[in-house]
C-alpha cells in the first residue's frame, strides 16, 4: 500500500479518535433518537470532510480515489460509527446521478442542500413491478411546463423521511419497455404526495411507499431527455460502486463476537459441533471480506466485469443469513422472546430473530437472490438468457 | 383408523377456515364446545379415546390457522390428570377452564398464565398441579404474537402432587413426548398452509411477462418444499402411530418436523419477494411461529444430540 | 394388521430362518461369485414361492395381494438377504409387461423361461434421450416379417448378463414424438447384438450400453401394436409399485449400524456435533422409509396420486446421499483408500467412498432428481408446465 | 504482485494444456525444467523468491488439469530445506530428485515414496530428512488414480534432523499452513476446470428440445457454483498474501476451499447425468481428488473446530 494511503488511514484514524460517537447504538431505541443522531453525524462528517470523499474534485471532500474512499470506509468500519443511513441516498444516488446528467443549474440547485442535510429517496420499485423495473406503470403526463403523475412507489429507502425524490415514470407505452421511461426529480412536500412507511416483520421502517396522485412536477426537475430515464436510472443504480458491500462484510466480521459471547455465556465452548459451525462460519464471512476487498480492487483497475457485482451481493446476502441462523439458533429460546430493536443499528445487533428477519431485506430487495443468480448465469457466464417471451405448449407426455 | 383420521380433519378444517389468525377467545369457544380437549383422553375418564391420532389432527387444524391460545398446555394438564383420581379438575380442564403448563422447562414459557386456575409443575420426580393465584407472572412477549407466554414465580409449592419418583419420571417422558408431538403437528399444519400460499402466489405473480410459476428455479424449490414436507408428514403419523415411541423419538420427529415448517416459512417470505417482508401479509406469522416452535420443548440441537447418544448406546 | 397377514410374515420368517443365505457379502467380492449366488439364490425363492408374489393368479407363486407383498419384502430386508439384482427386471418389469400387453402365445412362450432363470433387460435409454424418452432415435424398419434394429442403448441394467431385452424403438418420425415409438422383445444372442458392460465410476459393471447393428426381430415379437410402444413402456416402467423403495429404505436403516460403530471405534461418541448428525440422518432416514411406507399403503387403498411416486424416489434419493456423505466424511482418509467392491452389495456396504459414488446412480438414473422435480410441481401440484417450445428473443436490458 | 500473478498464471496455464490428466512422468520434467520446485524459495537460497503467490499459482494450475505426482510434498521438504544450511540437498530437491513427504501424519500417505531418495519425518519436536533407502514401503492405493500414496515403515531413524524442540513446533506449524495452502490451491484449480466443463456440456447437450444450459434451475445452481468459487478465490489470496496467516487460518481456509471443490466436483456429476457416471468421461477425477483434497492434511471437521476454539479463546 502506497504511503500516500497509509498517511490518510492514520488521518482518518486520528480524526475518529476525537470525533466517533460512542455508545450510540444504546441511544438508538427510538425512531426520533436515532434521526437526531443521523442529523449530528452527518454533520460532524460534513464538517470533517469525510462525507462525500467520492464527490468530484472541486466540490467540498470531493476528488477522492476509489482507493481513498476505500481507506475511509475500512477506518469507519473498523472504528464501528454509525452507517449513515439517512443521507447515504443523498450523497450517493442523487448527487451521483446530478453529477452525470444534472445541467449545471441542476447541480448549483440541488448539490450544495445535500451538504446543508436535505434527504433524498429512490422511487423505482413498483408494486408488481420489483426485480422487473421495465416493467412500471407509474404514469406522467406532460402538460405544458409541468409532468403530472399518478401512480405508487414501493421499497423506498428512509422515502418517509426524505425531502426529494428521484422518481422513474413512464411517460410512454410505445416500443420496448424501457425506451418509455423519463426520471425526474420530485419535491416530496408538492401537492398530491403521501409518503407512509412500510411496517416490517422484525419492527423497522426503513422503507416507504409513496403515493402520487396528479402531482405536478417542473419539466426542469427532469434529468436527461423524455425516454431516457432507463441509462439514467442505471447511473443511480450503480453508484455506490461497492463500498458499501466492503463495509458491512467487515462490519459483520466485527460482530462475530457476538455470537462467540454466547457460546462462552451458555458454557458450550467444548461443544465440538458448535466449534465447527463457528469455524466455518469464520471463513465464510472472511472469504465474503475477501471477494468484497477483490472487487473493489478490480473496479479501481478497471477490470470489473458485468455481474460481478452480483457475485458480491449474492455472497454477502447468503452469507448475512448463515450468521444470523447461527445467532438465531445459539441463542434459542430467549432468542425468541420479543426485545425493542436498535434503529439504524445495522444488520447484526445481537437482538437475533430481528436480525435474522432483518437478513431477508438483503436477499430481497435490490435484485432478489434469484435475479443475481440470473445475472450471474447469463451475463457473467455467458449462458443462454431466459426467454423474454415463449409459446406454451401442452406436451402429450 | 385412516377413516377416523380423514373424518377428524374434515371436521377440523371446517372449524377454522376464516381470518389468519383467528380471534383467540372466538377459536377457545369453539375448541371447547367441539369437545376437542377430551379428543385424546380414554373414554372411561370422560373423553372420546382418540389417543395420539386426534392431538395430530387438532394441532395440524390449529397450526394451518396459526390459532392463538394455550391449547397445547392444556392438553398437557388434561394428560396429566387423566392418570389420576383428579376427575373434577379433568372435567372442568376438559370443559375448557384454563390450566397451563411450561412449553419449556421448570416455570417458564407458561401460555395464558394470566387466566390459568391452575398450572402443571413438573420437576424430575415431583409433578404437581398449583394454583395460580398469588402468584407472580411475568409476561414474556415472543416475536409470534400468536403464543402469551409467562414466567411464573415459584412461591407457595402447595398443589395436588399428581405424581412422584419413579411414577413422576414416566409421567414426565410422556409430557415430554406428548408436547413434541403438538408442537410438531402444529408445526406441520404451519408449513402446509405456507407452502399453499406460496404456491398461489407464484401462480398468480406476474414477472418478466409471466406467472412466478413458470420459472423452473422456483419450481424446483417447491418441489423440495413438498417433497420435505410430505415426509415430514409420514414421520409424524409413523410416531404417532407407534405405541413404543418415547421422549426421545419424539423430540427427534418434533426437530425434524419444525425444521422443515422453518425452511418452507423461510422460503415462503424469499419467494413472495418484498410483499413477504411487510406485517401486512401473513407470511411472517409463519416465520415466527416456525421459529418459537423450533426453540420450544427442547431445540433440534437438544434431540438430535440426544436420538444420537442413544443409537451409539444400542 | 391382520391375521392372514400376521401368519404369511411368521411363514416367512420361518422359510428364512432356514433358506437365507449366510455371509454372503464376504463371498461376493467377483463378479462371477456374484452371478453364481444371485442364480442359486433365484432357484432357491422360485422353489419356496417367493420369487414372484405379484405374478397374477394361476402363475406358479404369484396371486399375492400388495399387502402380502409388502410383508414379504419386509421381511427379506429384515433378513438381509441378497437383493434380486440379476433377476428383477425379469420379474417384475418383462413379466407385468408381458402380462398386460402380451398374447397368450408370448406369454407361454416367455414366462416359464423366467422361471427357469432367463434374465431381461431393459432397452429404454440412448446417448441422447436420458431423462426425455420421447426422444429416442434408434430405428426399427419393417420389412416383411421382420424388424431391422440399428441404434444404441445406454444404462440397460445388467444388460451384459441378459438373454432377452425390452427394447424400445422408433418406427416414424411422423406426429407427435412419443407416437412413432414400438415395443420390441430382443433376443440377445441375434446377430448384430452387442452388449459392452458401461465402467462405472466406482468400480461397478451393473449396466450396459448394447449396439444394434441390423438387427432382426421378428414381428411375432412385438408387444402392443406398431406405434404403441409409449403405452408399453408406461406398464413396464410402474412394474415394481414402489416395493423397491420400500426396501431400500429399510435397507439403509438397517445399515447404520455401519456409522455408529466408526464413530465408537474412532472414540468420537463425545462429539455433540457428530451425535447430532448421526441423530438428524436417523430421523430423515425414518421420514425416507416412513413415505414409502405410506405410498405403499395408499397404493394399495387407490389413493396414489400422480406425482407420488416422484417424492418417495427424490426423498430415498436424497437422503442415500445423506447416508453415504456422512459415512465418508466420519470414515476421514481410511474412505479414501481404495477398497474392492462388494458386488451385489446394495447401496450401503460401508466401503465409503464407493457408496457414495453409487449414490449417484439413484440421483441420475431412472429419471434424475431434476425430471422428478419436475413432475412434482407441474404434475402433483399442478403449476405451469416447462413450455414444450419456446421463442429466445434477445432482451433490450 | 498483480502482474507477477497474471504473468504466472499464463505461464502455467500453457503448460498443462492437454489431456486431462496428462502422463505423470512428462510432468514431473516439465514441473522441474520449468523452475517450478524452486519459485517459492528465496533468491539467498537459489530461489526465485515468489513465496506463497507462486506456490498459489503453480498448484492451481497443476489441480486445474489434475497433474499427477509428489509436487506438493516435494514443495514441503524444499520449505524445510530452505530454512537450513543443506544447500546440497536443497539444490537436488529443487532439481527435481524425489524427496517426499506426508500428506498426513507421521510417516504415512507419502507420494511416491517408491522413487523419493529422502523422506521429511516431522514429529512434535523434531523434524528430520531421512533417507528411503532400506525402509519398507506399504502402497496405499487411493480412490483418486492421480495420487500413488505410501505409509513407510520407520526403521532406522537416522539422518539430518532439520529443526529441534521450538524450532521444530515452528517448522512443524510453517509446513501444516504450507501444505494446506498447496492443498487449497490444487483445489481451487480443479473447481474451476470443473465448473468450466458443465458450463460447456450445458450449452452443448440439448433435452426436450433445447440446450439444458436453457433450464432455469440449472442456472440458479450454475451460478451458486461459480459464487462460491469466486469467494473461495478470493480468500485464498487474502490468505496467501497475509504474511499473518498460520497453519489454523490456512487449515480453515483449505477446508473452505476443498468444500467448494467437493460441491462443484459433486454438482458436476450430477448435471452431467449419466455420462458422468462413468470412468469415461473425466468428471469423476475431479471428484475423487476433490475429496482426497478434503481428508488429506487435516479435515474439515479437524480446522473448522480448531478455527472455533481459537476464535473462543480471544
Amino acid at each position: 500500500m502506497s504511503d500516500a494511503l497509509d498517511g490518510l488511514r492514520q488521518e482518518v484514524r486520528e480524526w475518529l479518535a476525537v470525533h466517533a460517537p460512542k455508545d450510540w447504538r444504546a441511544h438508538s431505541t427510538s425512531e426520533a433518537a436515532f434521526l437526531a443522531m443521523q442529523r449530528s453525524w452527518f454533520a460532524t462528517l460534513v464538517k470533517g470532510g469525510y462525507a462525500m470523499p467520492h464527490w468530484p474534485e472541486g466540490w467540498p471532500g470531493g476528488g477522492r480515489s476509489l482507493a481513498e474512499q476505500k481507506v475511509i470506509y475500512e477506518e469507519f468500519a473498523r472504528a464501528d460509527t454509525p452507517r449513515l443511513l439517512l443521507s447515504f441516498m443523498s450523497t450517493y444516488h442523487a448527487a451521483s446521478t446530478l453529477f452525470e446528467w444534472g445541467s449545471a443549474e441542476q447541480q448549483q440547485r440541488y448539490i450544495p442542500r445535500i451538504l446543508e442535510g436535505e434527504i433524498w429517496c429512490q422511487g423505482f420499485s413498483e408494486p408488481g413491478a420489483g426485480s422487473d423495473l421495465a416493467a412500471l406503470r407509474t404514469r406522467a403526463e406532460r402538460k405544458g411546463d409541468v409532468y403530472v403523475v399518478n401512480g405508487q412507489k414501493l421499497w423506498s429507502t428512509m422515502g418517509q423521511f426524505a425531502d426529494q425524490c428521484l422518481l422513474l415514470v413512464r411517460t410512454s407505452n410505445e416500443g420496448v419497455k424501457q425506451a418509455g421511461l423519463t426520471y425526474l426529480l420530485l419535491d416530496l412536500k408538492a401537492p398530491g404526495v403521501t409518503a407512509r412507511p412500510i411496517h416490517q416483520i422484525h419492527g423497522d421502517e426503513e422503507f416507504a411507499e409513496i403515493f402520487l396522485d396528479n402531482v405536478e412536477i417542473p419539466v426542469a426537475n427532469r434529468l436527461g431527455e423524455e425516454g431516457q430515464g432507463w441509462a439514467v436510472a442505471q447511473s443511480t443504480l450503480s453508484s455506490e460502486r461497492g463500498l458499501t458491500l466492503l463495509e458491512l462484510s467487515a462490519r459483520m466480521r466485527g460482530a462475530m463476537w457476538r455470537i462467540a459471547d454466547m457460546i462462552r455465556t451458555q458454557r458450550r465452548a467444548d461443544d465440538a459441533g458448535i466449534l465447527r459451525d463457528l469455524g466455518k462460519l469464520a471463513s465464510k464471512i472472511d472469504a465474503t471480506c475477501a471477494v468484497a476487498d477483490q472487487f473493489l480492487a478490480n473496479r479501481i483497475a478497471g477490470l470489473e466485469l458485468v455481474g460481478d457485482a452480483s457475485i458480491v451481493k449474492l455472497a454477502y446476502s447468503r452469507t448475512l443469513r448463515d450468521f444470523t441462523a447461527l445467532g438465531l439458533r445459539i441463542g434459542g429460546l430467549d432468542a425468541q422472546y420479543h426485545a425493542p430493536i436498535t434503529f439504524g443499528g445495522g444488520m447484526e445487533t445481537g437482538n437475533w430473530m430481528a436480525d435474522f428477519m432483518n437478513s431477508y431485506a438483503w436477499t430481497i430487495a435490490g435484485g432478489s437472490d434469484e435475479v443475481q443468480r440470473n445475472i450471474i448465469a447469463e451475463r457473467l457466464l455467458g449462458m443462454p438468457r431466459e426467454p423474454k417471451s415463449w409459446t406454451v405448449k401442452e406436451s402429450a407426455a | 383408523m385412516s377413516m377416523t383420521r380423514s373424518e377428524l380433519q374434515d371436521a377440523a378444517a371446517k372449524a377454522f377456515d376464516g381470518d389468519l389468525p383467528p380471534d383467540a377467545a372466538q377459536s377457545w369457544t369453539l375448541i371447547t364446545d367441539m369437545g376437542w380437549l377430551m379428543m385424546a383422553v380414554p373414554e372411561d375418564q370422560g373423553g372420546l379415546g382418540l389417543g395420539r391420532e386426534a392431538v395430530g389432527v387438532i394441532h395440524q387444524a390449529l397450526g394451518r390457522t396459526l390459532v392463538a391460545g394455550p391449547t397445547i398446555a392444556q392438553m398437557l394438564v388434561i394428560e396429566a390428570l387423566s392418570g389420576t383420581a383428579q376427575d373434577e379438575l379433568l372435567g372442568r380442564a376438559m370443559a375448557g377452564e384454563v390450566m397451563t403448563a411450561s412449553l419449556a422447562d421448570g416455570l417458564t414459557a407458561m401460555p395464558d398464565a394470566d387466566r390459568a386456575s391452575h398450572l402443571l409443575f413438573i420437576e424430575p420426580e415431583r409433578i404437581a398441579l398449583l394454583p395460580t393465584q398469588g402468584r407472580g407472572l411475568t409476561a414474556r412477549a415472543t416475536w409470534d404474537k400468536t403464543r402469551r407466554l409467562f414466567d411464573v414465580d415459584a412461591g407457595e409449592q402447595q398443589g395436588i402432587v399428581l405424581a412422584r419418583g419413579e411414577a413422576a419420571v414416566a409421567l414426565g417422558n410422556r409430557l415430554s413426548a406428548l408436547r413434541s408431538l403438538a408442537l410438531a403437528a402444529d408445526s406441520l399444519g404451519g408449513a402446509d398452509a405456507a407452502l399453499r400460499m406460496t404456491i398461489d402466489y407464484l401462480e398468480t405473480r406476474r414477472q418478466f411477462g409471466r406467472p412466478l410459476a413458470l420459472f423452473q428455479a422456483l419450481k424446483h424449490r417447491v418441489a423440495d418444499m413438498k417433497t420435505a414436507l410430505v415426509a415430514a408428514e409420514a414421520l409424524f403419523w409413523a410416531r404417532a402411530d407407534d405405541p413404543d415411541a418415547d421422549a426421545i423419538s419424539m423430540g427427534a420427529m418434533k426437530a425434524h418436523a419444525a425444521g422443515v415448517y422453518r425452511l418452507i416459512a423461510e422460503e415462503a417470505i424469499q419467494l413472495h419477494g418484498g410483499i413477504g417482508l411487510t406485517m401486512e401479509h401473513p407470511c411472517h406469522l409463519f416465520l415466527k411461529r416456525a421459529t418459537l416452535n423450533a426453540a420450544l420443548g427442547g431445540d433440534a440441537d437438544h434431540w438430535e444430540e440426544a436420538a444420537g447418544r442413544r443409537m451409539l448406546a444400542a
